[in-house]
């Protein structure tokens, strides 16, 4: 694009930064597809949630339900053959990122269809070649692996990035102060996004930590970083494309904090004696979904018509899932050591 | 005497003694208001309040330096790693100092520090949930290691790490918790069942079959069984503390039976079973008529879904056919 | 062929893999102008620049989990570890995230990653920088461990360790770097070593020795002492790579042997020898004539003082002593 | 005091920090003994240092020369019973708090005579009686255990705190982080005395750090933290004691940041290509005792003459340590298996 276009840009500022309102610019078709996205998200969740329920699930699951829009708009503001590393609570993350519903729902049913051979589960989702660098059951595990996948962008020259999801509470991990030192030395190509929901398991952000903004640690590092409403998709969205930009070209790490909240008990069995109702009814009431629709709606890019299409035909798409996960076989047995080494 | 689980028998354990002695405290993640990843500590944080049930970030290196640290400047800490695995997070403060502050020191100071953990598969959690790593920490000297198989030995066992001065691991197994196959008669006073000692779960003559933790109660299903469908009598031992071992309590049963069959859940290659093995083969030469064999987990991580998870993790039916390989 | 030490034929296979393969790098603690807290490393930051020698801050936990993130998206790190009692300070991404990321997700990632680090003692570096740790990481699904002994197996198991697409432990011996008495003839041009394949060092016919790194030489010193002062011909054997262990190389040294000593510088209790003593016990029963046994340090941490030091490591005197008291 | 007083107490300004100039209204004979320490320090190094030359010392040593101040300004600054925790580089610390010389040397020399019985040496040195809670081989191994030492000062309430020195390369570690981040929620009676050398064995600050100041790290904790003149005793001096109040009434943690430098190689076996002898030299330049000394002449608390005897005093205490130590019995070999376990 030419230089003249550029007092055209819309720019808008979020935490102190002026940022491109890249949003605004997208096909109507992309901010429809991320809408798709949010609903699989939204849907997939429930639907897990009805397998534990049913005691279909052997284990655990951790439910993203109420922060899709930090994983849709931070994914979708960077490239497909970029990589992400996700969490404990990673369904989102994946589900953004492009992985197929049936081949996900089969893993967390341990079928031999699923991600990983059922040898993973939830906690353990990884789809290596999309880029999608896999889900993790230690709380900061993956963000020194993030960190490996950009110096391997630095090295190899091959012009991606990454965006490494965390929660709150991985923030206080040795492995984020190490590896996040490692990146702003290095200047590394990755973007540290950490999904505040305001707990970590049981504790509260605000007596695990003594700061307002957990992205001031930004200055331990010397690094770039800003807080976000990260139940607004154009607002991570608009965040993340800016620093797509600035960390692909080499102007080093930074670190996003996606303020969010999960709507759902901490794992299978949390009686939530932590937090009140009226705190979660609230959060409730900012559903980011509710609230990307609206937009889509007022700007006239979707009618209320097709969005229930839109949402049937997701639950429908969900539905086949469950039902090719239902219907996929288990491992054998005698399958058991193998894939421990290459 | 009332039935208690494993659980409240360690619930119990603590509250006595934190109720006796003000210097015992509890320091972890989502202990308080949450009870503990399993509940193990419900309702203490109503008991003896936030200065005492100490909620943590999550940073488990830290942990464990801060109990260190309090238990050398006078504390009692008992600190809770919510999954064995993440030991390995905190391995430098327990291996490298907790372990080694007193011997480095020249004997002058004390570690009475205990750190409580959830080990062992079978529920589904996967590779980074499910693991037996009490090999990990059994080798390294100025730790004691103990794994309880029942609600009374959790309790007694528990009371005696607290009231030692010296670094204690105390791994505890999710599938016993709320057990309900083996709640049991415990004393609600205090009593201690005392380091350094395995215990003879149940005689016999034909065979020794030592084991630990959960892998206690599978070899006394297994051991029912084979009593009862082919009259052979397994002489079931309770390894009880890794460290310190009892490994005449074992040569005394090989002595008997002249054999012994050893079960672990971890997985069988560089396993503690090993240790028991050599042990016991090179102190029972003699007595051995046959090759001490073992039983443990494949080698490969703990896998997801449950037929895989079942196939790597020893149960009932592997024991029983261990035993009979071992007499056959 | 040249004469190198230990140090140099590890050099030379990094130098050589990395003019080979541009996958290849070094990230670890003043490896760079440094050299290396031991000099391994000196004159590779001139040949291949900083992009290629990594020099990093203190942060063991975040060197491993950069490599491992660094192998899995197309790379071949080499991180070094200075001292192998700091991988208990990374001891979760190498146990949790390195040896498990292939098996969790279902074997569609490799991590082709070599971390290598000085072990052992004998150079007054007391108990946090003398350890023997290889049971905690041989006893991990989804590791290798290798224990070089020589200046030629130092050379080719490196290469084949970087070549293999898993996560190798290295553990080189500090005592050995710069020890002129076992420099060899190493060749030129690159080789294999394979990972998985024990050595006989020393053929004999009396007893079957097994050692690991450091032990190797002082049971090779105890065998030609023995030899030439008693006529006792000692089975030297190399164990090289503790996991993929290669148990068949003992096994048929014992048939001919019948008696088998185990020498390793770890703790003895819950070492890895433990597991090749179960392991020979179980399956060489019926060739032992006498039980399994072994040599190994002390349980205590490494100490300080010369005197307490040299008592706590076996020397070639307890190595004797072990092989006379089998054989008598 | 009466209030009456306050206004006439003399404040300075040190890193943006008002901080009473305590150090003025100290007794001349403390003022002499703390330089009598920087001499015990300097000296009971050199003679290590000939210990090392002649090849006496099994093991390596890491020499305090040159960061003398910083030690004894800081354990000045505090009570007798407070605790310190101590690194690789501990010698001065110990010193400053009181260590016996003889039974110091005697530890370095592997001797049973020793503080550890000749299990320790030097990277192990401890006395928990006098609150020094030891130096620790591991970089940044100490920092939990300070915390976990203030910990205990504020459930028993016994009025303590702890001042926990490390090095700057201990800064990037993953327990630095966890540690601070408790004692700054917890509100502990700690001062966190990073001293910062301009190397971490080889690697210079400003290749592991991308900020300028390490005490920059404060923002990632919301705690206190500053600056300092390291080679300054005074000014060490007047800025722990300042947060030795603070801390000793619960207002939390602080990080202090003391310049200095070393002046030897980073343990015996050092070519130092890391750094040129113009640095070095024009450190030396900065020698801390003779900044000191110079303060306490230019004050007329001490002439030249005492100085030169008290430093003559200094040397053949030192030489008595040194005696006492050579002549001292090894451990028995049979000793090795005690003191695994109470
Ligand atoms: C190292 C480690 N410690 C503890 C746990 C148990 N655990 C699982 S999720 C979780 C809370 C994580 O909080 P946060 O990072 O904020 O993510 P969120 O669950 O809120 O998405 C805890 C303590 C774990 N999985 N890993
Ligand atoms: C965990 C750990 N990693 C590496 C080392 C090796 N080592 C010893 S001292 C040192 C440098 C420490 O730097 P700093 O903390 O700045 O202290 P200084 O030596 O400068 O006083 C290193 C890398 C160690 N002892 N511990
Ligand atoms: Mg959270
Ligand atoms: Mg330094």
């Amino acid at each position: 694009m030419g230089n003249d276009l550029k007092a055209e840009k819309p720019y808008i500022t979020i935490d102190g930064y002026r940022v491109e309102d890249k949003f605004s610019g997208l096909d109507d078709s992309i901010k429809i597809e991320m809408l798709r996205k949010m609903y699989q998200i939204r849907h997939f969740e429930n639907e897990t949630e009805q397998f534990i329920i049913r005691g279909m699930i052997h284990g655990t699951c951790h439910l993203y339900t109420g922060e899709e829009a930090t994983a849709v708009g931070a994914i979708y503001a960077i490239n497909d053959d970029d990589y992400i590393t996700s969490t404990h609570r990673g369904h989102g993350h994946c589900i953004a990122k492009g992985a197929d519903l049936n081949i996900m729902m089969a893993e967390l049913l341990g079928k031999r269809t699923g991600y990983c051979k059922g040898k993973g589960g939830s906690m353990h989702i990884a789809d290596v070649d999309s880029g999608n660098l896999g889900a993790n059951g230690v709380v900061g595990g993956s963000i020194g692996i993030a960190t490996g996948a950009a110096l391997t962008c630095k090295m190899k020259r091959n012009g991606k990035i990454v965006v490494c999801f965390f929660g709150d509470g991985a923030a206080n991990q040795g492995i984020f102060h190490g590896s996040i030192n490692m990146a702003s030395i290095w200047d590394l190509p990755i973007i540290y996004l950490c999904e505040n929901n305001v707990y970590g398991m049981s504790t509260p952000v605000k007596e695990a930590f003594n700061i307002e903004k957990i992205s001031d640690r930004k200055y331990a590092y010397g690094i770039e970083g800003l807080t976000i409403d990260g139940n607004n998709l154009v607002e991570v969205f608009n965040t993340v494309s800016h620093f797509n930009g600035e960390c692909r070209v080499g102007r080093g790490p930074v670190l996003i904090e996606s303020l969010t909240y999960r709507w759902r008990g901490h794992s299978k069995s949390d009686a939530q004696v932590y937090r009140t109702r009226e705190e979660t009814k609230q959060w409730v009431g900012k559903d980011p979904i509710e609230r990307y629709k609206k937009i889509l709606i007022d700007q006239k890019i979707l009618i209320e018509k097709e969005d229930r299409d839109l949402e049937k035909e997701v639950i429908s798409q969900i539905k086949e899932a469950a039902k090719f996960a239902r219907e996929s076989p288990f491992p054998e047995p005698s399958e058991v050591e193998d894939d421990v080494y290459a | 005497m009332r039935e208690l689980t494993y659980l409240e028998a360690i619930r119990e354990a603590m509250q006595q003694k934190m109720r006796e002695d003000s210097s015992v405290y509890l320091i972890g993640e989502d202990i308080a208001e949450y009870g503990g990843a399993f509940g193990v500590t419900v309702g203490m944080l109503e008991e003896f309040g936030k200065e005492r049930i100490i909620n943590t970030p999550i940073s488990e290196e830290a942990i464990i330096g801060v109990a260190t640290g309090s238990a050398i400047t006078g504390m009692r800490p008992i600190a809770e790693i919510m999954f064995s695995d993440f030991i390995t997070i905190a391995m430098d403060q327990i291996a490298n100092q907790a372990a080694k502050i007193r011997y480095m020191f020249g004997g002058k100071a004390k570690v009475p520090l205990v750190i409580r953990t959830a080990g062992g598969g079978g529920t589904g959690a996967a590779a980074q949930h499910s693991q037996s790593l009490e090999a990990l920490v059994a080798h390294i000297p100025g730790l004691k290691v103990v794994m309880p198989s029942c609600p009374y030995d959790a309790k007694g066992l528990l009371i005696s790490s607290i009231n030692d001065d010296n670094p204690v691991i105390f791994i505890e197994h999710k599938l016993l918790y709320n057990n309900k196959k083996c709640i049991q008669n415990v004393p609600r006073q205090m009593y201690e069942v005392p380091l350094g000692k395995g215990d003879v779960k149940r005689e016999g003559s034909d065979i020794s079959v030592a084991a630990t933790s959960y892998m206690v109660q599978k070899s006394l299903e297994a051991a029912e069984k084979l009593s009862q469908e082919k009259g052979i009598e397994c002489e079931v031992i309770d390894i009880r503390t890794l460290r310190p071992l009892d490994i005449d309590i074992i040569l005394d049963s090989i002595k008997k039976t002249g054999r012994l069959l050893c079960v672990e859940e971890a997985p069988i290659f560089g396993g503690f079973m090993g240790e028991v093995s050599a042990q016991v083969s090179e102190k029972g030469f003699d007595w051995l008529d046959a090759p001490v064999v073992r039983v443990a987990g494949r080698n490969c991580p703990v896998p997801y879904s449950l037929v895989l998870e079942q196939e790597m993790i020893p149960g009932v039916s592997r024991i029983e056919k261990g035993i009979l390989n071992l007499l056959g």
